[in-house]
């Protein structure tokens, strides 16, 4: 099977000779993986005319850590750890969506509180990595101040993750079953504090940004995915939603109570790099009022059970099942195959950086190098999810 | 967007205004070795161990899923001429350490035996095998190694 | 700002959680002292919910319709946990996956990976995940058995989206996908020995000695599985 | 005194003044490294360099020792001469620029040794200074361009290409712009025009508003900031045309960018607001700020537009290749050019005409933005407005 091994390692490498350098019509520009604004190690071959791409090649794995193969010999328990550090900027939603496919296949409810609890760091978790977003797009189109205004907000949730679970950004918050840690006590009232405020919050971004001519210039129409592609490549999340099509896991598939939370998905209609700038600031707001709507919630009942009934040894029946979630990133979903142990016999993430970046050639096809970067913040990945 | 608007630049001057806003304002970070700030009380840090208090179940070892926590123990007659287990090794390899705090969280004796919850994060090391590998010693002492905030007890950040 | 982003209709909530007139206790303080001990898991009492167990689907309509209209191509069909899976034919995957996407709406594969059963035959499970958004969201999920060595027909051309996938399938699983446009591997790099998620493969990694003696593992690097200089590292 | 009058007005006063000016320009364009740094700090809700000396203001001192004794890396395939040259290229107009940059009137001292001196705070007033301006500032350009060239990175190369477009192409509306301030002062030496300023009652960015903002718009794209700092692009080209720069040849272009933006906003007090006179020259009430030199007033009105600078830094987004090509020639060189039009039809009115035409352009615009304010100030951005639900097919929950 090795020799249908392709050469991706020897294409892309500068040309040596500078004297043929300005005779070619096409240059091949390596684009990564050290490089500002390739967020992490994502490595594209470019095939350049001018400044215009003709084709742009993604070049992953630089930073797979076999994480598939870990999982396979750890524990039920000992996985959560893991799953953190898949997509590292939204740690919590990665544990949920392993704990939610473990206790569908156990079968276990899960305490009110608990996923009450679930939900509302699934979403600070939604705000915090879509600051970062906006923090590392706009960067990438030059705009440096709100990565500070963002990063001040983040710092915020940063510090509420680790007044509850002692670590701000790897979590390891869920536990299947539920969770293992109560609220500290006035936690809730600090959160809803910075809720309330994170309204006038985006505001601000909104001020900078959104009807800035420049930023708007540089994003509208750049790296158009309409929906028939969406779907065609794989693509959820704010991409799919900015492309018009109202789909989002939370409603879809619903899973905790989310069915009895009060919010919308805000969809675009363009599917350019603007829209998706849009939709990710107005799910921003969404996140915002779910975060109010539990705020209430759990003041409202602020005792409760916080963790199912769970065996002492996990050990699901044999079978398989699989479980997603909404991550900031899109669908991010977990297939466990168990074999009746107490360790996965396989778990399989569905990384959707990784599916959504497969449509980069296609989006940047045309556009030019200064898109590129507009491009790849749009799809917002993380090379820890794409690599694995 | 109005012809007007873009005419008059307005789009222009409201970020201006929104950055020009920010100048005046009280910077938001801190300036970190003179003004730590202190980590949280569940905050996952530097390990401590009460030898005392341990059973030497080494559950903590077994649920570390990377397998960093080394424990040898043998048994011991004591006066009673009971059995009893005494540590010969307790190591943590700190420097693979990932702060999940699930050894923590297996300890069966309350209070706990082994902890992370101590508030001190500047690991911070020019040689990681001697400083980051903690032994017994280490780990029941490591102020000498580690610049403390504040070594916690067990227990007091639940 | 107000809490409504202007963009939808914000009308009335229509499921609002039970909200409290006003929250009448600011700070519940004396609870989460409690709740820790509610927190450890409770050892006792085995889950009372019934245990999942698999039950035959050849009886749902779905399957049925595909089993009439792809003859052959269903071997056999599950549901556990509300899933459905289809066992799936090799020879007919594609077809059927075709008659799928065209016929009945499953226009987006979720997600394509394999597991390896090391001492079954066929070795491999490639799995294939589809979503159709016409009907509800329903999903369901396809399985293909592939011995070891033998190719697995690509479905490339009926989603695109499982190029990648299936060139991480064929990277970390060794699985070659016939008609696949651009099989090269996409985690690991070019040329790798070893398929690192079959089940035979070391936790701990293989010596691929390419970095460290670039002399003697010049391009393509690493011993293969049957050098005596390929060992595993710790 | 042994020194003749000729050897001290043509030979020793001048030197002096050059020398002073080298060292001034490099420690000014040092020290707005720190400022930028600052400020910027500020504008972020952050802090900045603060700790090398009082309020880290010794910051750039350090970053120079830095860059002073750090390796000069030149690639293995760079043109070495070239390479060598580039920065060089760059740097020596960015300094014969302040030559003519008049920073105040004339002054008479006494130095002890020499006797009365009188001179003038600028090392020389060429009756075509304005033309040595435009002139020398564009040879600079050929660093840039070769610097990226010679590398042999095709980042930098890339880098180089955007500079050669983007510079030419903003020479033109600058240009433009330079000339309406010349046809209201009839001269194209800078003090002239700075007089001028006296001698017609009024700043020239009265009737130059719009000359004024063409003016300084592509002076923000002559030297490369952002949103036009495009030869650069971080987070695009890396470090633009001088990513295979490093240790003190990287620091020339790194300083020579700031001592360019000293230039552009010293050009442009001079040509606009008036260079070293007060607020309103001729208005006698206002003569007790005479007592402010007209040095401190030149610096002061080059401060503001420096932090101008480090403002647009601090809020923008970066133009992209085209849409910056699309600016300069479809957007600001027909407005410069019709702005030229009616500043030459007022000219021929003279003192009179220019006068009308200031206030019909100042009565214009800031009435336009009352209205249009006053309009919107019902109604905010469309805040996460963008996109309506209208055209999503619903797929049911």
């Amino acid at each position: 099977m090795s020799e249908i091994v392709g050469t991706v390692g020897t294409v892309g490498a500068v040309e040596d000779s500078g004297d043929t350098m300005l005779g070619l019509r096409e240059m091949e520009l390596n684009f990564g993986p050290q490089h500002p604004s390739t967020h992490g190690v994502l490595r594209i071959v470019l095939k350049v005319d001018g400044e215009r791409i003709v084709s742009a090649r993604p070049d992953i794995g630089y930073l797979h850590r076999g994480t598939e193969k870990l999982f396979e010999t750890e524990t039920y328990p000992m996985v959560i750890p893991h799953t953190d550090r898949l997509d590292y900027v939204a740690a919590a939603t990665n544990n949920h969506a392993y704990v939610l496919v473990v206790e569908k296949l156990l079968g276990l409810e899960i305490p009110k509180r608990a996923q009450y609890i679930r939900v509302v760091l699934d979403e600070m978790q939604r705000v915090s990595s879509h600051l970062l977003w906006l923090a590392t797009a706009a960067i990438d189109l030059g705009a440096i101040t709100p990565f500070f205004y963002t990063f001040r907000e983040r710092e915020v949730i940063l510090d509420l993750f680790e007044d509850y679970c002692g670590a701000r950004l790897t979590l390891n918050c869920m536990r299947v079953g539920g969770l293992q840690e109560e609220l500290t006590p006035g936690w809730i009232e600090k959160l809803r504090a910075f809720t309330e405020d994170l309204g006038s919050k985006i505001d601000e971004y909104e001020d900078l940004l959104t009807e800035n001519r420049i930023w708007k210039e540089r994003t509208i129409g750049v790296g158009i995915l309409n929906t028939e592609r969406c779907i065609a490549w794989g693509v959820t999340g704010p991409p799919l939603r900015a492309a018009g099509f109202k789909w989002d896991v939370r409603r879809a598939i619903p899973y905790e109570c989310y069915p009895e939370l009060d919010f919308e998905i805000p969809v675009g209609k363009n599917a350019d790099t603007y829209d998706r700038y849009l939709v990710r600031i107005a799910e921003l707001r969404q996140s915002r009022r779910i975060l109010l709507q539990c705020c209430d919630w759990l003041t409202a009942n602020p005792t409760g059970e916080i963790r199912g009934k769970v065996p002492r040894v996990i050990k699901p029946p044999v079978g398989d099942a699989y479980a997603s979630v909404e991550s900031p990133k899109g669908e991010l979903g977990f297939y466990l195959v168990s074999s009746g142990g107490n360790k996965p016999y396989r778990l399989r993430v569905r990384p959707p950086s990784f599916i959504n970046l497969q449509a980069l050639p296609e989006m940047a096809r045309g556009h030019m190098v200064s898109d590129l970067v507009a491009i790849i913040g749009t799809i917002d990945i993380v090379l820890g999810e794409v690599d694995r | 967007m109005s012809f007007w608007d873009r005419v008059l630049l307005l789009d222009i001057f409201g970020g201006l205004k929104m950055t020009g806003r920010h100048l005046f304002r009280k910077a938001d970070t801190v300036e970190y070795p003179e003004q730590a700030r202190e980590p949280s009380d569940r905050f996952r840090g530097m390990f401590r161990l009460d030898e005392e208090r341990c059973i030497k179940c080494t559950l903590c070892a077994i649920e570390c899923p990377i397998n960093i926590i080394f424990i040898d123990w043998h048994n011991e007659k004591n006066e009673q001429n009971k059995n009893e287990k005494v540590l010969d090794r307790f190591d943590v390899d700190l420097k693979r350490c990932m702060f999940c705090g699930l050894c923590e969280e297996a300890c069966p004796t309350n209070p706990k035996s082994i902890w992370l919850r101590t508030k001190t994060y500047e690991l911070g090391t020019y040689e990681r095998n001697e400083a980051l590998y903690l032994d017994i010693r280490k780990l029941t002492k490591w102020d000498e190694n580690v610049k403390p905030f504040t070594i916690v007890e067990q227990g007091e950040g639940r | 700002m107000a809490d409504e982003p202007k963009d939808v209709a914000a009308g009335p909530p229509a499921g609002e959680p039970a909200k409290p007139a006003e929250p009448a206790k600011p700070v519940a303080p004396a609870a989460p002292a409690a709740t820790p001990a509610a927190a450890v898991p409770k050892p006792a009492a085995p889950p009372k919910a019934p245990v999942p167990a698999p039950v035959d689907a050849m009886g749902e309509p779905l399957v049925a319709a595909l089993a009439a209209a792809v003859p052959g191509a269903v071997l056999g069909a599950r549901k556990m946990v509300g899933q459905t899976t289809v066992t799936l034919a090799p020879d007919k995957l594609v077809e059927a996956c075709r008659h799928l996407k065209d016929e009945d709406t499953f226009t987006f594969l979720v997600d394509l990976t394999a597991v390896d059963w090391k001492e079954r035959d066929p070795r491999f499970d490639v799995v294939y995940w589809l979503h159709s958004f016409a009907r509800g969201n329903e999903r369901v999920r396809l399985k293909v058995g592939v011995p070891d060595g033998a190719p697995c027909p690509t479905v490339s051309g009926v989603w695109e989206t499982a190029n990648w996938m299936e060139r991480e399938v064929f990277d970390l699983f060794g699985i070659a996908f016939e008609g696949h446009p651009d099989l090269r591997r996409i985690l690991t790099w070019d040329g790798f020995q070893g398929h690192p998620l079959r089940k035979d493969f070391p936790v701990e990694g293989i010596d691929t000695g390419a970095a460290i003696y670039p002399d003697r593992y010049p391009e393509g690097g690493g011993p293969g599985p049957g050098d005596k200089n390929r060992k595993t590292v710790s | 005194m042994d020194i003749s009058e000729g050897v001290l007005n043509y030979f020793l006063i001048p030197a002096v003044k050059a020398v002073v000016v080298v060292i001034l320009v490099a420690t000014a364009a040092g020290v707005l490294t720190y400022i930028e740094r600052r400020t910027l700090a500020f504008l972020q809700v952050r802090k900045g360099p603060n700790r090398v000396g009082p309020e880290g203001i010794f910051q750039f001192v350090a970053d120079v020792v830095k860059l002073l004794t750090k390796e000069d890396v030149v690639p293995a395939k760079a043109q070495h001469f070239v390479h060598f040259l580039a920065p060089v290229l760059v740097m020596v107009p960015g300094l014969a620029v302040f030559a003519v940059l008049p920073w105040g009137p004339t002054f008479t001292a006494r130095i002890p040794g020499l006797g009365k001196i009188t001179t003038a705070w600028y090392a020389a007033d060429l009756n075509v200074s304005l033309l040595l301006v435009l002139a020398i500032t564009s040879i600079g350009i050929y660093g840039i361009i070769l610097g990226g060239w010679a590398s042999n990175s095709k980042y930098a190369l890339l880098g180089g290409l955007r500079s050669a477009a983007q510079l030419i192409s903003y020479e033109v509306p600058m240009g433009f712009a330079v000339v309406s301030a010349i046809l209201m002062a009839r001269s194209l030496s800078l003090v002239e025009i700075v007089e001028a300023q006296r001698t017609h009652h009024m700043w020239f960015i009265l009737p130059g508003l719009v000359s004024f903002f063409l003016y300084f718009v592509s002076g923000v794209a002559e030297t490369n900031r952002i949103p036009f700092d495009l030869p650069e692009a971080e987070s695009e080209l890396v470090a633009g045309f001088h990513t295979e720069y490093s240790g003190f040849r990287w620091a020339i272009f790194f300083l020579t960018e700031y001592a360019n933006m000293i230039t552009i906003s010293a050009v442009a007090t001079a040509l606009f607001f008036g260079g070293w006179l007060r607020p309103f020259p001729n208005v006698g009430a206002l003569s007790f700020l005479d007592v402010i030199p007209g040095v401190i007033w030149y610096v002061l009105k080059v401060s503001v537009f420096l932090f101008v600078y480090i403002w647009f830094r601090g809020t923008f987004p970066r133009y992209r290749f085209d849409q910056l090509m699309a600016l300069g020639w479809k957007t600001l060189i027909p407005i410069s050019l019709a702005n030229l039009v009616l500043v030459a039809l007022a000219a021929l009115d003279g003192f009179r005409g220019l006068r009308i035409l200031g206030a019909i352009l100042w009565v214009f615009a800031i009435g336009a933005f009352l209205i249009v304010t006053r309009l919107r100030a019902s109604k905010k951005w469309p805040q996460g407005a963008g996109p309506a639900p209208a055209g999503a097919r619903a797929a049911e929950a």
